[in-house]
């Protein structure tokens, strides 16, 4: 393997279930990990849908993946970029998203938030800061 | 009521398939008829067997199989739209010179009049897409 | 001889809800369904236009799309109602024809 | 065949090339005319590029498909709805469009235009008379 | 260190357009392909937000893609420069990544 | 410069294979290499050799196919993506007790982890979809 130390960024814009896309990024995001690259993921428009608390798609018939969200710490995947404006837009709260934590190991596995909410400018330099973006 | 069912898009990328499943189920458990679900588009990639999806998930080519066999429905995929994604039955494989075929139990391949004559023999056409 | 309409898409994604909301007729219903279900959040950018629509028109949202989605019947617009596939076939039923706004 | 005569509408609100929707619509309208139904279709928001004159796809290796328009008034097909609305917010006049023309038999084979710009208010007339409408 | 941005669809279909002018930063480039040229049009309801960008960023439509859709040149908002695909790898090279809003 | 290409949708329904294909030449053309194009999501169905599109029309399938083999691209088809949609080589086919396979010359199925390889790698990822 590569010593490259890449800045992978995820581009998330597009709400789960109506289409894929949300649930194979998590699939890349997972497989990704192993790499040991800089990773974060941007939630922005309707991908902060993806984060929505309380998923059940038991009567639409379908997978639900929502936990996969609470597992990328252990995957060390703890920079989940969250567009203020955009849950504004959509009449949402941080407080309606699922809490996403991961435990940081120099600090006595203290349980730390994933979530980072930025506003559309912090945005659009995290963007700016990347190597590779990868949009779904 | 009589009713014909669209599927534009194919599974898992779309919700589209989905929907219209339990939409189908949904009719038929109100006693109502299906006259026909006709797939077009990339509908049609719902109807080959040879998809493998996550065991977790649920397999929406045998769901719709299954829903075929036990209600008798008539799954119909569009020939030209069929030919431009690769899904072949056995007869289409043989005209076209391919060495295999993917189409699923329960699903045959005919052409678009198919469609237009569900149109006019169903009191209400529903289409489910992108 | 009314119409029942579905939309399928997020209105911040898509412009479908606004083009359908455009072209309704006294007396129609309008279902939201997949994605289309967020539209009918209280407090988003489109509450307006959605409860500006109901009454003319009924609105309605799939259950089990909002459940997949975390919402629920008290997070939405005034007004609107939520029904399930059988719902959705009734609805279907009992209009003249159905329009997809794909 | 049935003897039913039915109020086919095939709605057209996507742009053409960007996806397949527009082409294969246009194959169901072909086929559909064998049918001997009451047949129109609308163009409405992205649609109305659909009719856009001067179409090239050469360089980008697509199928050029827009003369297929120009042949529905062969096939009985001579009702093409386009909204007025749908031009204006695009920058687009009539004229834009190709021209689209059936010859009346009934007139000494005159060409007739098929192209019908209709406002807002008169599509949703249109779509509330039909017995089947056809989205894609 | 600039990006290039790509927009493959309609600006009165989806809010990608929109959301990629709102995310750019001094300097990019945006380049309008597939559907997504049909924003580049003189007088549509887009042409001011497209104009109003141009400068910070500079704003490019995909030639192959604008004579598909029967657009020329001419028909564009002033200052969107037409490249074609040789010029979109250009772009790619020149700049550091490309994001594309789909 | 070394590039990447990702292609998230299958071929005809969206135009996103068709960019990527021109995109790819253009690439070429110009001197550049290609490091890999991934096929994601629905991109997976541009593998399928069992397409039989209009004679009229071009071939996405067999374009890729010759790009690939006159300029030894490696194109590679995911195998999750995959197995929900029925692309299948001889392999899969095998292990997974189907009577058949599809994919197209010059394709290859492999993991997720060749994408973020490709992202390591390439100068530039370009990705390409709906």
């Amino acid at each position: 393997m590569s010593e490259t130390k890449k800045k992978f960024l995820y581009v998330n814009r597009k709400a789960p279930y109506g289409t894929i896309y949300a649930l194979e990024s998590l699939e890349v995001v997972l497989i990704g990990a192993a790499f040991e690259q800089h990773v974060s993921l941007a939630f922005i428009d309707d991908g902060v849908y993806q984060l929505m608390d309380g998923q059940d798609t038991a009567a639409a018939g379908m997978k639900n993946f929502s936990k996969t969200y609470k597992a990328l710490g252990d995957y060390e995947v703890r920079k989940l970029y969250v567009e203020r404006e955009s849950l504004d837009e959509r009449g949402l709260k941080v407080e309606n998203l699922m809490p996403v934590t991961y435990e940081d190991e120099d600090d006595d596995y203290a349980e730390k938030p994933s979530l980072i909410v930025v506003d559309r400018a912090e945005m659009s330099k995290i963007i700016a800061a990347q190597d590779v973006v990868l949009s779904f | 009521m009589r009713f014909a069912i669209v599927v534009n898009e194919g599974p898992y990328t779309h919700q589209a398939s989905d929907t219209a499943y339990q939409f189908a189920r949904a009719v038929l458990a109100k006693g109502h008829e299906i006259f026909r679900v006709f797939f077009y588009h990339d509908g049609v990639n719902n109807g080959t067997r040879y998809t493998v999806p996550p065991q977790d998930d649920r397999n929406l080519q045998k769901l719709w199989s299954e829903l075929a066999e036990s209600h008798k429905l008539d799954l119909v995929v569009c020939i030209a739209a069929a030919q431009r994604r690769g899904i072949l039955d056995a007869n289409e494989a043989k005209r076209q010179g391919k060495d295999g075929d993917n189409i699923a139990p329960g699903f045959r391949i005919s052409g678009l009049g198919q469609l237009i004559e569900a149109g006019i023999e169903a009191d209400r056409l529903v289409v489910f897409g992108d | 001889m009314s119409t029942l309409h579905t939309v399928n898409k997020s209105p911040f994604e898509r412009s479908s809800l606004k083009s359908c909301l455009d072209h309704v007729s006294a007396g129609d219903a309008v279902l939201l369904i997949e994605d289309g279900v967020v539209g009918a959040r209280k407090g988003s950018q489109f509450a307006g236009a959605l409860a500006a629509k109901n009454g003319a028109c009924a609105i309605y949202a799939l259950g089990p799309d909002l459940a997949a989605r975390g919402m629920k019947a008290s997070d939405l617009v005034d007004g609107v109602k939520v029904v399930d596939y059988a719902g959705f076939v009734d609805l279907a039923a009992e209009k003249s024809r159905v329009c997809a706004w794909l």
